[in-house]
């Protein structure tokens, strides 16, 4: 018996997700755990006729949770690289998006390139492809790797803690929303274009097949694009959440 | 996980290990050092008859005692700047430590000072001694020892604590590990490996502890009731 | 070694002098002489106040009220350096309270080195002269836990002597000793009277007593109840509680 | 900005309040296990069997030895490939339990050690079984070195269940985190993690204080 | 109270015995027969291992080589049941070691109750008539605290009676007293040996020896070294060592 055939079985579909911080998955001010992964994972559940259960870890127990079939799929915005592919399997890519690099909106930093002398102190969060990105960008800046989301990066920048940060782009705009307007520059130019996939394991070839087509289907269907619009390409969510 | 458990990645990664073990030893050095100097201040505060000591250094040792690390050190980390302090990370999580475990130690040394029988101190009264040659010359030597296992237990709790740092940006042993988790997706062998680390450090101060209490001629435990 | 002191007030003189502890009377209006040279025996039940009575002389106890001068200086008066006065009185312990991490040598120079502040060599030389007197010769660089308990006490009497005190003071010295050592300690402080010190010594060692006091004081109660030379003490106890306390500890 | 901040806090008051209640929950069922377990692991410890007490000690040294976040993960993830498979809470539970076990044996053990030996003496002196020689006699004495320490070390362990929002309980810790992805405040955030673990935890240290105090004066403890 | 034992050998015999604390030999080849109903006292210098004697007789001490007879059972034999055979052995330490945590009555009725599970108020009943008879009948429910040593040392000898032993060990019942209240533990232990008790007693009080004593065992460096009747011990002292050793206890 498949994945598939287990989960209809069970009647729930198990997601690990890392609550990163907004637009992608974060807790709204009532409790409820929301965002743009959020909601499309729901919407698979939906349309597997399963009722669906978040497993919330840090970035500590993401990896184990699903390798070790506590998950069954795992939904967060992850970059699916090459040496991560060697261990689990990535669905097909629903979205692109990139690092980018931001500053407090009055520091003398005004460009990506002033962030490469020397010395700058760049936040980058741990383990995110940010880093890796930050390190080959700016060879000679003092590379920092904060752990616990987003949110902390724009904090260490806006209380002078690093010069400049580095994370992904629909990130970054989605955090800096919790600042007043203005807070923080964000550079026009992207360090790199990167997909955003969910991730499953190499096991589960049946769930791995039917994510694909599901974000096939949601794409032309166009309520994948709406879930964009909402959470990544504006601030709506921010008048609900 | 344990299945394709993968020694070679962790080969691989052997030299990040080595650099974070390198960090995590000099760093809980320091801030052991910092935590002895914030000790023996509180200690000495503590044990003053007045209140206009006393009361400051119980209320500090007790708010260390009762909240966890993680916000002491944040209170720190996003506390300084406001005030228009900004320390690299790596001073801010050595005050930390140091602040934290300071507080541990300064109740460590208060124990080992009141053990010290009441005939000492009458001893060094009646032969004329004053308040600071007694503590000097009798009581303080005396308490040395009786502090020295208690201390180095302290330290064994203190590098464990010092993986927090990793919170902030410093780049210790558990670092390794994570980086480990999250550039290969192999948190089985990122975490194993920190814990054989940690055990050796562990190990190694539990050696020393035994040394000292040999050198110091304390006791062995009795073995069985 | 002694220095006898200023004519005519003793050297130790409690005029009225009363202690509590709490709602405990301990020491009931006490009225005692010491001369210079002197050696006073207290003895009495368990309890009494012979420790708290000697405790005093030292400033181990303070006291309420009456009047405590010890050579010359009254006690509990601003203008007395208790400091500066108990380098001038050895206190020998019952549990003899060596410096357990110091040896017999530094037991006995620690003082003079810190509070005289005796040259180091010097102190040494003499410290180590005290500890051949009270037979220590060999011992000299041995710890507190390498000695047997009355070479701990006659070292512990070697400390106090190394002060050069005017006065000193014994609380039992030998109830914690095993009854083959008791007499070694005994010798020592009998040494040590016959060069003229002027000694308060609580002990049960009627021996000792005989031998070299020349008051017997007996206390219960926190009262003095009774004092007289050894021999009127002893063979003609004058009151009951006296008489009933001789008789038990003379018994055995 | 800080008023908004606060305002939007005051909203997550719930999410802090199921936090709050994770933590003692937690904390509750595992000290009051591990302080069993933990009893039983130091008598055994001190009692004759040397294969039995080198054993506890290997594995007390273990678990003091290693961060409790990788226990944790070993129970969680990687017991189930053992065929054990277990809920999030009850491997917080096991992994605390065991922590706290393994800490309190070391103190019972202390405590056992601390009675001093003419009691054992006497109690075998009078036939006493070793079950005897324990309840009536050793224990009752320990406990007083026992107590402040015990109480001492509940305060510590309250403070490590954090780890176990590494498997997704929500405690909180993991609350602090949660919340300040919308209002990243660090300073803010942790400064009212932190007092809601000073509500908990400094009643306690009271108590150790009051406990250690009582046992001193019992002792006659001195001023200098 | 006693319950003399079978026949021919002695309650507690020594043949050969020999113990070592690692390279110390500290029971050298000891023979020694005590019978029933007999009272024999152990003197010597300290450190001569006289603890160590009377503490193998009821196994808190383990011997290397020899044999030890006690009431008929062999130390060491397998077949021997140590605890039931430590019921018959009363055992009064010169710390008292009463539990600190337990009244006067409770230490006295702690083993009846759970070793010789005697009812609780049977227990009580009779724990309160060996208090009385120690002279402790007002003292039943302090705690060990409250009480002064002599008393301590008298609820520790009626613990030990409460087991209705054979035989009772006494290692320097005395010898942490203040002096006064060595007679009132010399007292009873008279009364418990008039009563027929085979015992043991380590202890420097010749008063006693004197007037109960049936032998007088003198030991040094591990080795019993003399042993008769107490008027041939003390006036006839056969050896230099326990001259010696006679002329520093009853000197002073
Ligand atoms: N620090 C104290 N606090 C309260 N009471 C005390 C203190 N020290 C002594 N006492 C009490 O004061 C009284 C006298 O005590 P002290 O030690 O002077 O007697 P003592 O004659 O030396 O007895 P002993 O022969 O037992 O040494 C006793 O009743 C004792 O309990
Ligand atoms: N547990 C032990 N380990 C090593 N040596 C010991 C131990 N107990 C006693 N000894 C040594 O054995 C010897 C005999 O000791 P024991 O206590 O029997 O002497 P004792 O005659 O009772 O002396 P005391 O009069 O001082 O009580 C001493 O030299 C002592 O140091
Ligand atoms: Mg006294
Ligand atoms: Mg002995």
């Amino acid at each position: 018996a498949g994945t598939l055939d287990e989960i209809t079985k069970r009647g729930e579909l198990r997601v690990a997700v890392q609550t990163q911080g907004p637009p992608f998955s974060l807790v709204g001010a009532a409790g409820e755990r929301t965002g743009s992964s959020v909601e499309l994972a729901e919407l698979m559940a939906k349309e597997m006729g399963v009722k669906i259960t978040f497993l919330d870890f840090d970035w500590d127990g993401l990896i184990p949770a699903l390798l070790s079939g506590k998950a069954d799929l795992l939904v967060a915005d992850m970059t699916p690289t090459l040496a991560r592919a060697m261990k689990v399997a990535f669905t097909k890519p629903y979205m692109y998006t990139g690092s980018t690099v931001f500053t407090k909106a009055d520091s003398k930093f005004k460009s990506t390139e002033d962030c490469k002398a020397k010395g700058t102190k760049i936040a980058v969060l741990l383990g995110a492809t940010g880093e890796k990105e930050a390190k080959t960008a700016f060879p000679d800046a003092d590379i920092k790797s904060y752990k616990g989301g987003g949110p902390l990066l724009l904090d260490a920048v806006n209380n002078g803690q690093a010069d400049c940060g580095v994370n992904d782009v629909s990130a970054v705009k989605g955090q800096s929303t919790a600042y007043p307007a203005g807070s923080f520059t964000i550079m026009p130019d992207m360090l790199s274009k990167e997909p955003l996939a969910f991730a499953t394991r190499y096991d589960e070839q049946d769930l791995l097949t039917w994510m694909n087509l599901f974000l096939d289907q949601v794409s032309l269907d166009g309520r994948l694009q709406k879930n964009l619009d909402y959470w990544v390409n504006s601030d709506d969510w921010k008048k609900d959440h | 996980m344990l299945e394709n458990f993968s020694f070679r990645t962790i080969v691989e990664y052997l030299p990040l290990f080595g650099q974070g073990l390198v960090t995590t030893v000099w760093l809980s050095l320091l801030s052991f050092a910092g935590a002895l100097a914030v000790g023996i201040v509180l200690s000495a505060m503590n044990l003053q008859r007045g209140w206009l000591f006393r009361v400051p250094a119980k209320a500090y040792i007790d708010a260390v005692r009762a909240t966890p690390l993680l916000a002491q050190l944040y209170f720190l980390y996003f506390g300084l700047p406001r005030l228009g302090i900004i320390l690299p990370e790596l001073v801010v999580g050595i005050l930390a430590l140091s602040l934290n475990s300071g507080a541990y130690v300064a109740e460590i040394i208060r124990a080992g000072i009141l053990s010290i029988p009441r005939g000492q101190v009458e001893a060094g009264v009646a032969s004329g001694m004053t308040y600071v040659q007694r503590m000097r010359l009798v009581i303080l030597p005396q308490a040395f020892k009786v502090t020295i296992p208690p201390l180095l237990g302290q330290a064994i709790v203190l590098v464990k604590d010092s993986a927090l740092l990793s919170l902030i940006a410093v780049a210790e042993l558990t670092r390794a590990g994570q980086l480990l988790a999250s550039d290969r997706f192999m948190p089985a062998e990122g975490f194993v490996t920190i814990a054989a680390f940690y055990l050796l450090l562990y190990y190694g101060l539990k050696g020393l502890a035994a040394l000292s209490g040999r050198w110091l001629g304390l006791q062995p435990a009795r073995s069985s009731i | 070694m002694t220095n006898p002191s200023k004519g005519r007030t003793g050297m130790i003189e409690f005029r009225g002098v009363n202690k509590w502890f709490g709602a405990l009377n301990v020491l009931k209006d006490i009225t005692l002489s010491v001369e210079p040279r002197e050696v006073v025996v207290v003895c009495g039940p368990s309890g009494s106040g012979k420790s708290t009575l000697i405790r005093c002389i030292n400033g181990l106890e303070t006291i309420r009220d009456g009047d405590l001068v010890v050579d010359g200086q009254r006690l509990g008066d601003p203008a007395t350096n208790m400091t500066r006065l108990r380098t001038e009185i050895g206190f020998v312990f019952q549990s003899f309270n060596l410096y357990p991490h110091k040896t017999a040598l530094e037991n006995v120079t620690l003082a003079p080195i810190h509070v005289r502040k005796i040259p180091r060599a010097e102190a040494e030389k003499a410290g180590r002269e005290l500890l051949a007197k009270v037979g220590l010769a060999d011992k000299v660089n041995a710890y507190p836990a390498q000695l047997s308990g009355g070479q701990q006490q006659r070292v512990a009497i070697a400390r106090c002597l190394g002060m050069r005190p005017k006065i000193m003071l014994f609380d039992e010295p030998t109830s914690a000793l095993d009854p083959e050592m008791i007499s070694e300690v005994l010798d020592v402080m009998v040494a040590v009277a016959e060069e003229g010190m002027t000694m308060m010594v609580v002990t049960h060692e009627m021996g000792f007593a005989r031998k070299v006091a020349q008051r017997v004081v007996f206390m219960d109660a926190g009262a003095i109840v009774e004092s007289g030379t050894p021999d009127e003490f002893f063979s003609h106890p004058k009151t009951d509680r006296s008489r009933a306390f001789l008789s038990k500890i003379l018994r055995h | 900005m800080i008023w908004q901040q606060l305002q939007s806090l005051a909203g997550s008051y719930p999410l802090a309040l199921r936090g709050l209640g994770m933590t003692v929950m937690l904390s509750l069922i595992s000290l009051v296990l591990g302080t069993l377990i933990g009893f039983g692991l130091g008598i055994l410890r001190t009692g004759g069997n040397r294969l039995i007490s080198g054993l506890i000690g290997a594995w007390v040294d273990l678990i003091r030895g290693t961060p409790f976040l990788v226990q944790i993960f070993l129970i969680f993830f990687i017991l189930p490939e053992l065929g054990i498979e277990l809920d999030a809470f009850t491997a917080g539970i096991i992994a605390l339990t065991n922590l706290a076990a393994c800490f309190i044996c070391e103190i019972v053990v202390a405590g056992i050690r601390s009675v001093p030996t003419g009691q054992v003496e006497a109690a075998l002196a009078s036939g006493l079984s070793r079950w005897h020689r324990m309840r009536q006699v050793v224990l009752p004495q320990a406990m007083r070195i026992v107590l402040p320490p015990l109480v001492g070390q509940y305060v510590l362990l309250i403070k490590d269940s954090s780890v176990v929002s590494a498997i997704g309980l929500t405690d909180l810790t993991r609350v602090g985190w949660l919340v300040v992805q919308r209002v990243p405040n660090g300073l803010l955030v942790f400064f009212l993690v932190g007092l809601g673990y000073f509500i908990v935890c400094y009643p306690l240290i009271m108590l150790a204080r009051r406990l250690e105090q009582r046992m001193g004066a019992a002792h006659g403890e001195v001023q200098l």
